[in-house]
């Protein structure tokens, strides 16, 4: 192997992924940054354009409040969210996200995206938070005026950051590292403040797919949990690493319900016809007070229909048919016609496969119901769940203690945290993720404002870097002779194998879908035990070509997520939120001991993770 | 679902540097097959059908192909994307064929200006919660505080 | 594609597989057919030495009664074995196997297979019904037997049948086809009774591993089940295809757990070191009178395995620790070291995967416990399991209406099933199987003789099924210019991607493992229906070459055996082996109503299906 | 737990019409590489670990590593079969050994007769119950019937 050219690019504020948090970040870092004679600069691993959870377009914004219309109040908003996450968010993080996103939304009309509209000119409501658009276009849209404000040559993709740079003496952050995806290159990013939004973990659990349908999830395969990844390597605090998502989508081509549940009054019956809502309405008064308020919480939801599985009912069907013949009841061909294509948009804006599914199975949605069926678990930030970084709220807001001085400032001196890589803040979706990382932004240049001097850079370490990035290529031209065939090798594997491998023990020991989402505490500690012989074998994981290469590290990636999750769902001794997982062992929700958030720190020195509690604060009655 | 690439089509967008399929996806997925100078899935099982090559390929030569454990062979789904608006066409496996249009932007590609119309920030300003120009965007008055505060 | 060149070989007995009962059926063939100047053939898709489920070797001989010793009599093995399938057998078909097995393992021991001895000279006894063997062996001896007993150059190896032929006015059965997996050849086997023991079906349903664990289950992967689909496709009458095996075995290396249980006198405990047979002991009363005999049933031990688990209280271990300190307790070393030993080759005789997983995870049986789950579901007949064909029984012991003149024929004049290939007769295991396929052979040769007219041989059919055997190379060579890369063709598929695309539909909608083996009526339409596209779309799978042809073939063979499995469970409305499957919507047993066998025959010509129930009698008290 | 071959060892049974490998797997996995002369498993996840290859191979060039998906890397099993017995060598993960040494068969290979002392067969009791040589072989002196019949 040669060795790797290497490129140092100095900058004042780093962003590491430009989806929709880092394109918010650089949005408001281009305004602030500019006014200070700031740098900011993207780097992504793939093209700004098309990269990230959006990229295959969106039709909804799922959080906007509608202030201007008076539709909601942030302190609604906080209600509808702590409700759902079973009692415990980050008010102030919530309500923060809450009174800004009105303001995003705005500007993504302005800027060209097609948002439904009623007759009297307001955005049409999906729901009570969720605007209709026609949001094929959304990322490029959104990436067009992020490159714009910190201008085109600031934006460095096809680069895979793998660890963040640190000061050596004063621990606060000072870059990140990388490799071109592209050229045999190494990027060493100075820095005096970096956002992480990277975006949240999944193919950390097995899916329902087989073979090559692997890469048909819900979430977007690509975003392989880098935000938190970075974060715990850096020895950033996180939060509710074990509050993952479960949600109900559309059976194989995992297509979202929101538009069919909430606009379309969609039913879902399971195979005897009844409604699982009904059938399994007494499951809701063991998880007092949360089941009694509505909207039922996303995990009692699941929770319902896992009990009607259990009980022989199943499958569960989305009652398109019935919806749809409702809805277009007595109307004209024409106006039929705009509900089809309404109904039909709402997946081809985002989801594409299934409505290939459909035309696959000679399914008409307005003649015949589709399969429902609960996903593996995703980590993530931004939907209605809520792992991520621990992070200070806004001045102005924060209780007592969760206030250190920046906004989504981790507890890492210089590092911020946006969408998804922020915890204990749910159902931020597209429009909150980017606001959220404008406010990420704004307090990361007061930072960098405030801390003139250049935080330093350890050559010794970046040169352990960049020995361990390319370890792969040199596994595989080491051993490669051992075997007549490459793909069975005693000495090394792929990270393919190694992908699946992680996600069977997570699948099996840490509440898959394979598990039925149960756990307890001797099986998350052999989940452990695998984890940990998984880690030590990744010293032999194997690279023939640069696109395994950056497979290798985004296995690493979900390594570290996976960890994270294991241990927070071992310490927390509860079942707060059934549907998601169960703890066997700790059956009922206790809020009497566990209304409180689970925080961890990795120690990259030991290997160890500290465990604690940090109280639970309201902010909204 | 993954992608494949018709080879009659396929002109390795004319070995220009970076092939526009290869340049867009998000998964590092789509490359060029040197000798044959043609494109190619190389991992399709981490295809997450985005269709994001399939849009972009100046030839039309991508389509997608259900994921064979899971989708019955037989049917297609065709995007045709311009600048103001997309076309789908659903062909069903029984032969039944549906088309839909939908807008996609409402300005003219590279016509945004971000700043535009957005005072000059001053120094002060950076550590009040505001964020950009949010007194024009954001609707309301004022900057709402939970009741009790403030 | 080349025209592939065509063999005809006449003979008189054909013996379709050379397993356990394909060797039996020589032997005894060879004996009976050379007195009468018959000529006896053995077709067998691999190479007799090595092939079928013994091919690893095994450590136990499951079906021995020892009736020498006064040990059993059959009548208690018809008791033990109408027990664990719930009330439901055929018992003179097990009578039959009972009171002739031993002949088979005495000669088995003659021929040269070591077996324990216990100091009085007695086969050492596993169990009540299993004697411990040194098994590396057991198939290459008996396959030499069998060699020796037809003639070596009677012997066609590496050839796959693929159909049955008949005789188009009588409908006798006249022969088989089958191709080369070596040479661009056809063979047409011509012959006046052919006994079908081509071995149950594995593959059928998704697995507990992904990836490149595909092949570690635990019945042999080279079983796709080409008894029954050649059976079936010949109109033959088929018997509890509903009736699965679903057993307890060690996870992932699915080491069998008999010895565990019957010798070491191992304890399986939970998470929590309750045992579940104590936990779960409630659950036995809602089977009765199967729950209270002992030994519990096999589905009955499964059921609470479930139950516990689904209490969070898995996973469930092996105590292999604790046995194995039990037993040596106060030994000195050497006697110590024997124990081990014999721990040891139980795994290492049969299952060497268990033992190098074993190696793998450190883990010494001494010390460790090892965790066991439930397999995914077979369909075999010589386990606790009963699929197969419909038989006649022996003149001597056969009820009312379960005789037509020879035993083991099948409702097709002149073909006659043995092993695996029988139904409602479970508990064979290798000696049994290989019993059943003498008693084939002879009820055949008797055949023989009672007909000489040899049947004939239908010209056109057999052209038209050359035909068919090679059109995958066709739809490859006319389909792969659609695409630059060879594995996503819109016009075709390769026979793994179709399995896969089986596994997956059976594992969801027929009761496999991911559907915790729950399905209801409704599910089961709907598996039919994706069955149904996936017979439509195997007009579409290619080959590459030879070996994807043999694969293209294999996985019809699951196909059929997956659509009779699920038209029995479909037409059986009660839940007869809870742990094997349930019928959500019939969760009970009903003996008023179930206690019949469901018996189901193909029309080849519309591809109708016609169910019946045919009574159960007992001829033991 | 797929087979490999060890490039070193493996002489492709020199060149001979059948390697022993691929003679005797009985899932037809192994297969020899024309351009190399040396064999390998063409399908690594249809491989049982059954070690028929392993134990036959005449070189000892075959060897199993565990499924990637679930089996930490590390240790090995190696058999070695003679004519009468089979010696397993257990090399665990963290270096431990174990050996175990066990019969296979107690006559020479070859040497059965299958028929040998078997009365030849008559016409008529190709009709009775009993199976060949059962007299001799079944250890009892009549073939039971159910209590109640005959
Ligand atoms: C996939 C998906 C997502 C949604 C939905 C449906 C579907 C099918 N639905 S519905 O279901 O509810 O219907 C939504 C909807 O309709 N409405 C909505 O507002 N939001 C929805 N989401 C959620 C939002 O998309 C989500 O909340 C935000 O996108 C989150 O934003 P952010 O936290 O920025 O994540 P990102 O994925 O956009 O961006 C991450 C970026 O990081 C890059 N990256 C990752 N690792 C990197 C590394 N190591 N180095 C460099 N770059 C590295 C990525 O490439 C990416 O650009
Ligand atoms: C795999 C396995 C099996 C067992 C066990 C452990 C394990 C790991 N255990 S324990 O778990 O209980 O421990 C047993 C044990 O210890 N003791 C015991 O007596 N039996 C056990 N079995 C069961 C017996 O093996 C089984 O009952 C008999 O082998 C059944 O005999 P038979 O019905 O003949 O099936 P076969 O697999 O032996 O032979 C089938 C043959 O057909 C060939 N074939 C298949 N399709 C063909 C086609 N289309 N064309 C041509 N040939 C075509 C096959 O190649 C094969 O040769
Ligand atoms: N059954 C439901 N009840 C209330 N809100 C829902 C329901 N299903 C989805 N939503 C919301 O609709 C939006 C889109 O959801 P989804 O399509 O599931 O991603 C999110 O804001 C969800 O919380
Ligand atoms: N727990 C048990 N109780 C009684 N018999 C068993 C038990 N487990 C296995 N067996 C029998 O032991 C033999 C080998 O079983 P297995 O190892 O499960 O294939 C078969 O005859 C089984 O029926
Ligand atoms: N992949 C294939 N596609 C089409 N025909 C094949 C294929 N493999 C083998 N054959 C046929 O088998 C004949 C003999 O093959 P071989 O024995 O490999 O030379 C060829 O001439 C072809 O007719
Ligand atoms: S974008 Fe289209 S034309 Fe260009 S290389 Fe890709 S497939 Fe070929
Ligand atoms: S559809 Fe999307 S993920 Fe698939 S190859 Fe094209 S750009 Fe990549
Ligand atoms: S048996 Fe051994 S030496 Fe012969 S081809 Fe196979 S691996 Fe090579
Ligand atoms: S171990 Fe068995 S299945 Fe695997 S390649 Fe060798 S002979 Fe074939
Ligand atoms: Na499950």
């Amino acid at each position: 192997m040669n060795q790797p050219e290497v490129e140092v690019v100095e900058t004042d504020l780093l962003i590491l992924g430009g989806g929709m948090a880092g394109c918010g970040a650089a949005f408001e870092a281009g305004y602030w940054g500019k006014a200070h004679g700031l740098r900011t600069t993207i780097v992504e691993k793939a093209a700004v354009e098309r990269s990230g959870a959006v990229a295959m377009g969106l039709s909804a914004i799922n959080c906007y409040m509608g202030m201007r219309w008076g539709e909601n109040q942030p302190e609604d908003f906080v209600r509808y969210v702590r409700q759902d996450l079973m009692g415990l968010c980050r008010e102030d993080l919530v309500y923060d996200i809450a009174r800004h996103v009105d303001s995003s939304v705005h500007m993504f009309e302005k800027w060209g995206l097609p948002i439904f509209k009623t007759e009297d000119g307001h955005y049409k409501r999906e729901g009570r938070w969720q605007i209709m658009i026609h949001g094929e276009s959304f990322k490029p849209i959104v990436a067009e005026a992020a490159k714009k404000a910190i201008g085109p040559e600031n934006v460095y993709e096809r680069i895979f950051v793998s660890d963040l740079l640190k000061d050596p003496t004063t621990g606060h952050i000072s870059g990140a590292i990388g490799f071109s995806v592209r050229e045999h290159k190494v990027y060493v990013f100075k820095a005096r403040a970096v956002i992480s939004s990277a975006g949240g973990a999944t193919g950390v659990f097995r899916p329902h797919a087989v073979g090559e349908g692997l890469g048909r999830i819900w979430y977007a395969p690509w975003n392989t949990g880098s935000a938190y990844s970075l974060m715990i390597k850096a020895g950033a605090t996180m939060t509710q690493m074990e509050h993952r998502l479960v949600v109900t989508r559309f059976k194989d081509g995992y297509g979202p319900v929101g538009m069919w549940f909430l606009l379309f009054k969609g039913k879902v019956r399971n195979a005897y016809g009844e409604l699982y809502e009904d059938t399994q309405v007494k499951a809701l008064d063991d998880f007092p007070p949360y089941g009694q308020t509505r909207p039922i919480p996303t995990p009692l939801r699941n929770h319902q229909m896992l009990l009607d599985r259990a009980q022989g009912k199943g499958p569960h069907y989305m009652r398109t048919d019935d919806a749809l013949q409702a809805l277009t009841q007595g109307l004209d061909p024409k106006a039929i016609r705009a509900v089809e294509s309404d109904a039909w948009e709402d997946f081809l804006d985002m989801t594409m496969s299934q409505a290939l599914l459909w035309a696959s199975n000679n399914i008409d949605p307005a003649v015949q119901p589709s399969e429902l069926t609960l996903t593996e678990p995703y980590l993530m930030g931004s939907h209605s769940a809520a792992t991520g970084a621990w992070v200070s709220g806004p001045e102005d807001l924060a209780p007592e203690g969760y206030f250190w001085g920046y906004n989504r400032m981790t507890t890492v001196p210089g590092l911020f945290a946006a969408g998804d890589g922020v915890g204990a803040s749910a159902h931020k979706f597209s429009s909150g993720s980017y606001t959220e990382g404008r406010l990420a932004a704004k307090a990361a240049i007061a930072f960098i404002a405030d801390h003139p001097d250049r935080p330093g850079v350890d050559g010794e370490a970046v040169n352990q870097l960049v020995e361990a990035l390319f370890r792969p290529y040199r596994v595989f031209e080491e051993n490669q002779g051992s075997s007549t065939k490459p793909d069975i090798n005693p000495n090394y594997f792929y990270p393919k194998q190694g992908l699946l491998r992680l996600q069977k023990l997570m699948d099996e020991y840490v509440a898959g879908l394979g598990a039925n989402y149960i756990t307890n505490e001797p099986t998350l500690l052999r989940g452990l035990e695998l984890l940990d012989s998984l880690k030590q074998d990744m010293a032999k994981v194997a690279a023939r070509d640069r696109h395994e290469l950056l497979r290798c590290w985004e296995l690493w990636d979900r390594i570290r997520c996976a960890e994270a999750h294991t241990r927070h769902m071992l310490y927390r001794k509860e079942t707060r939120w059934p549907g998601y997982y169960y703890r066997g062992d700790y059956p009922r929700l206790d809020d009497q001991n566990w209304k409180v958030f689970v925080n961890s720190r990795y120690r990259a020195e030991t290997g160890e993770w500290d465990m604690e509690t940090q109280p639970h604060h309201s902010i909204v009655a | 679902m993954p992608t494949y690439v018709n080879p009659d089509k396929c002109d390795g967008c004319k070995a220009l540097d970076k092939p526009a399929c290869a340049y867009i996806c998000p998964n590092d997925l789509m490359v060029l097959d040197l000798a044959q100078g043609k494109a190619f899935n190389q991992e399709p099982d981490q295809c997450w059908e985005c269709y994001a090559c399939v849009k972009t390929c100046p030839q039309s030569a991508i389509a997608m192909r259900g994921y064979a454990d899971v989708v019955p062979l037989g049917a297609s789904l065709t995007p045709l994307r311009g600048t103001e608006s997309i076309m789908w066409t659903v062909q069903f496996r029984d032969q039944r064929i549906k088309r839909f249009k939908y807008p996609i932007r409402s300005t003219a590609w590279g016509s945004i200006e971000p700043f535009e119309g957005a005072p000059e920030p001053d120094a002060t300003s950076l550590t009040d919660p505001h964020l950009c120009a949010e007194a024009a965007w954001l609707g309301v008055d004022k900057l709402p505080v939970p009741s009790g505060r403030m």
